[in-house]
């Protein structure tokens, strides 16, 4: 693995993928390094907001150095990101975050659950796992919530595997949660990857210890420095771990991916 | 040209240093800085025993800073004696390790546990967290109770000690004065300034802890103007620190009075900005024609 | 929807004022701004006679904010009565004029100038300017001090008072309480924390005054802290103010606990601040469902 | 006069007109009210930076509503302006302070003074005097200095009379200041309008003083709000005024023109 870094990286292109939600490529050397599940650290140029924005990697050319992230305009930062233009330069820090753990894949049937702006990551995830041999799975399924039918990234997703759809409001596939998709679909799975809010992520805990499946799972908190230095970003694990003494592990460091067993959610 | 400067004693290669909390125990940021051209790292306050810290959120944002509440996580000075300072020990910089406690006893544990490290080159002591309720920041914001600490400290303390003060008093002169007449060999400042921030749609803080220190370019202002009062008040070096980005920054604070310098929450905006410190203050220098850096410490009167 | 709240007994359309100092005595925004909109008109501190402020440069520019030194410059408070006044009168806002001294006696010659001066609504009492060596600062920095001479302004003042408060202390709530001990009908915070800046380049004070108070949104996070402190401290209204730039801001301190708010230096970034926080209070209300602004003060706790 | 505004201009062009020196032309309606010697307050947009930097006005067509402005970039905001392009935005505050008082020129010989960054606003005046008839002056000469050959705006003041120049290094010109070239020259005059640092202003007022001869001189000072509320920019006049009933004039409203006599230098 090569060092984090702070670096200027191209903007390649934009589009608007659903409302709100864009999806921006950037020319940059950290795709070289970047692994599913991963994030980087978008600098926005205003001068009155000064952190990095935690983004997570959605996809990644590393042969040609591009880096696809799919956000949400949610704020300030986000909202500058979305007028960026082909040409543009942007800082970001990189890559951050563990990432998911391929390996635990290899030879077993893979459920992949995202909810919300927690889907992007998983579409790299979903890609990775079929193109790499090392940890090919028996069979790997898909639920995506969303809101409504502005959905974003399933004809992608499609590429992968089999694709269950949840719509709160019913206008899509599974009226309700990803967890009501899966049991309605009868999903089952020995591991499962998911990405999404706090509440969908218990859910998807609890649904993993039901169905015996290990549940691999990737948080959010808020963050100032993105490489474990400041402690900002700290989850309550189960069990005193090596670098904080307190069961707290960080999540930009130590994670962004957990297994859900050893944290307490 | 000389950029070296003394503190109690202590020789420093540059006056550029981490500030405590912002820089973890320097391994995060090895990545990004080669830790042997700082003049110094100061660790994350470190207790008697493992403390969990505030729950999350503990950082936020605000216009040119940032709000934390971290409460002092950290994983004892057990761990820093076994894990942080062998891994300091291999770099050809300062190490000065930042004490925190709840009570005289915790801050004298930690001193005296710490007296037979040889890498340990200062001790910081952090009596000026606002972020913990029963934390230091009684003793930092009372001159009498501030003296009476830095004597108990002075006392147990092998390396030189270097009291920390808070910003959130009425007179920062009269801390300085009560930390040198009790026998500290430096003092450093600023910690954060309590702030607030709150969520008008969600209702409710932005930190979990309600308030936070205020860090960041934010705050430069009134830092400098402390490190003036303070480094006026006083014979003993002062360290400064406070919205460092630049060395620009910095240099202001050596006109202002600081021998040393600290770089804290802008290093999460730039994670290169110690080092460009460093450099820019050369590149001044020569600009300037200045020999010795000495020479512009407490220039500006 | 009801917008107007009530600050010991005046009753304003709006909580929505303007910081003293920072928008002369309204005649000169009156340009950019309908004044008849406003709450209030605060006006530039007074004092007995007319006073000529500090050398220049009085002002400077830092992140995210500004240093000012005027130094309490005012035509004194005759011509007050006789120019800006009159001119206030004709518009549909409520008037508080702000009052400064160097002794009690000057604040108290004031006060009682004004009593019979209808078109003045309240007094806020500035014993927090940090930029005048003799003047209110001493007062504003000591409980005791603030408790004596708030007695003293309320036997003679014929308006309710306001007393101002400095953020340069130790404990905002014991200031607050000390205030509203001595009968203050309200209090407003904060004043600009004292700050410096230096020209590296020139190896001088930014600020001819050497100091300087700090304003704008860098100070935000510590004036909304301070709000929240002393709002809970005391049970008089509370004014807040420090770097409130929109309706965000101004809804941002009214959550803390303020009952009314002032923008003050951001009216220099954009002229038509005042204005632009009304409207915004006014969406975020029909947006959230609120009837009646005086639910959201003091609404996050 | 019409009110004073914050508003948006758009920019026709901008050129480097010497080391260091932008000419900077806008679209905007406060053209309409512009007089020589008044200025602008123009805003980056670097957050970090909120004060409008003060700015005179070069020229001005009011027809067409463009405004000239030739600046020094001295700092982050003038060098943030002097990136600016056709087609951009940027928000200006005026129009600002008094102006040249042009009635005293009317049949007198007048000569305009100007020396660094202080000689854009001059250019104005030389051309409102040129085609002005109320103000026709008998003549008109113009002595601008300038630290080196490397000069600006003289092609420009030549349309409008006898331009003298004063250089530091004397490579054009008088080797000297403005007051060594109108010595040189015999300069005589009625009346003199001049901008420029304090201490050629000082130099400007005694000359005047020598040759029996009115002066205009332009001030400078750090200012925030620009509109005469802050009390940021005062200037020591030797009477009371009405304003500040305390021999302060704020430069920003009462000035930046102010009859010589009426200062204490
Ligand atoms: C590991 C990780 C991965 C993420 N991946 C994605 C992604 O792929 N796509 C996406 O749209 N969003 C993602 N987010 C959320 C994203 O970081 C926030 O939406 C973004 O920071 C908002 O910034 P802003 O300036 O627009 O909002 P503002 O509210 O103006 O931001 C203010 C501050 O709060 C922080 N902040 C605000 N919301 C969040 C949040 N939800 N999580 C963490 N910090 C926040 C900002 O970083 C900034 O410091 C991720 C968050 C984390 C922690
Ligand atoms: C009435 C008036 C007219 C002016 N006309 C011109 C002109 O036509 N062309 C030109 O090049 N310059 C002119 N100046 C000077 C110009 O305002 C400054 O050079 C400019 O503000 C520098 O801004 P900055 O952000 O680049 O520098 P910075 O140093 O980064 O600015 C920091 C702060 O200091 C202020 N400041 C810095 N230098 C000055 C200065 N000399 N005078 C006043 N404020 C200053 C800025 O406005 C800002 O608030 C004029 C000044 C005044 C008062
Ligand atoms: C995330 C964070 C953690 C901090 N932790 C500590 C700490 O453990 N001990 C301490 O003395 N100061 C701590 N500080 C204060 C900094 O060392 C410094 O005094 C302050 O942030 C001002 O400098 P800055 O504006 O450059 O960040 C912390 C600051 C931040 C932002
Ligand atoms: C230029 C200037 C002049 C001021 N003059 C006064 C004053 O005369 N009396 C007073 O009580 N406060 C004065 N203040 C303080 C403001 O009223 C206000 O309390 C402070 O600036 C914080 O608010 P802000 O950040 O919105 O500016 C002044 C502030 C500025 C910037
Ligand atoms: S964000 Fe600093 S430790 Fe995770
Ligand atoms: S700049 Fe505010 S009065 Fe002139």
């Amino acid at each position: 693995m090569s060092k984090k870094k702070k670096i200027g990286a191209e903007v390649i292109s934009q589009r608007l993928l659903a409302e709100g939600i864009m999806d921006l490529r950037l020319r940059t050397s950290l795709a070289e390094d970047a692994k599913p599940g991963q994030f980087i650290g978008v600098y926005p140029q205003n001068k009155s907001t000064l952190l990095p924005r935690p983004i997570s990697i959605c996809g990644y050319d590393r042969e040609n150095k591009e880096l696809r992230i799919v956000y949400r305009i949610a704020g300030s930062g986000t909202a500058e990101f979305a007028l960026y233009q082909e040409g543009d330069n942007t800082d970001i820090l990189g890559v951050l975050g563990n990432g998911f753990p391929l390996d635990k894949a290899a030879g077993k049937r893979v459920v992949i659950i995202g909810g919300g702006i927690g889907v992007p990551p998983l579409l790299g995830l979903a890609k990775e796992l079929s193109e790499n041999a090392a940890s090919k799975p028996e069979s790997v399924t898909m639920v995506m919530g969303y809101r409504n039918a502005d959905t974003f990234l399933t004809d992608e997703f499609e590429n992968y595997g089999k694709l269950l759809i949840a719509t709160e409001d019913g206008s899509i596939g599974t009226k309700g949660n990803v967890i009501d998709a899966c049991k309605e679909n009868g999903v089952e799975a020995d591991v499962i990857y998911a990405c999404g809010p706090m509440p969908m992520l218990r859910g998807v805990a609890a649904y993993a210890k039901e169905i015996g499946a290990k549940a691999y799972i990737s948080l959010e908190e808020r963050m100032a420095c993105g490489v474990g230095a400041c402690l900002g970003c700290i989850c309550k694990t189960k069990e005193v771990d090596d670098h904080s003494h307190v069961k707290n592990a960080r999540i930009c460091t130590d994670g962004p991916v957990f297994d859900a067993d050893d944290l307490e959610l | 040209m000389n950029t070296s400067v003394n503190i109690a004693g202590v020789t420093f290669k540059n006056p550029v240093m981490t500030a405590s909390g912002t820089f973890g125990s320097g391994m995060e940021y090895a990545e990004f800085v080669d830790l042997n051209r700082l003049g110094a790292v100061v660790t994350k306050g470190v207790a008697n025993v493992p403390w969990p810290g505030n729950p999350t959120p503990r950082v936020a944002e605000v216009y040119g800073g940032m709000l934390n509440a971290i409460g002092l996580q950290n994983p004892g000075v057990d761990v820093m004696i076994e894990r942080d300072l062998p891994f300091l020990k291999d770099f050809d910089t300062k190490v000065i390790v930042n004490v925190c406690g709840k009570s005289t006893q915790d801050y004298v544990d930690v001193v005296e546990r710490l007296a037979d490290q040889d890498s340990v080159h200062m001790l910081e002591i952090n009596v000026s967290c606002p972020n913990v309720k029963e934390g230091g920041i009684a003793f930092g914001q009372n001159p009498d109770a501030l003296f009476e600490i830095t004597k108990e400290i002075k006392k147990h303390a092998k390396q030189p000690i270097i009291m920390k003060l808070s910003p959130n008093v009425t007179s920062i002169a009269e801390m300085a004065r009560a930390a040198e007449a009790a026998g500290s060999d430096a003092i450093s400042l600023i910690n954060t300034i309590t702030g607030m921030k709150i969520d008008i749609y969600k209702k409710t803080f932005a930190i979990a802890n309600k308030t936070g220190g205020l860090s960041g370019p934010a705050i430069k202002p009134v830092a400098v103007r402390m490190v003036y009062e303070a480094s006026h008040a006083v014979k003993i070096p002062v360290i400064g620190m406070g919205g460092i980005a630049t060395a620009e920054d910095a240099i202001e604070f050596m006109l202002a009075g600081a021998t040393g310098v600290a770089v804290g929450a802008m290093n999460f905006h730039n994670p290169y900005a110690t080092i460009e410190v460093i450099e820019g203050i050369e590149r001044y220098m020569s600009g300037q024609g200045i020999e010795n850096i000495n020479e512009i410490i407490g220039a500006v009167e």
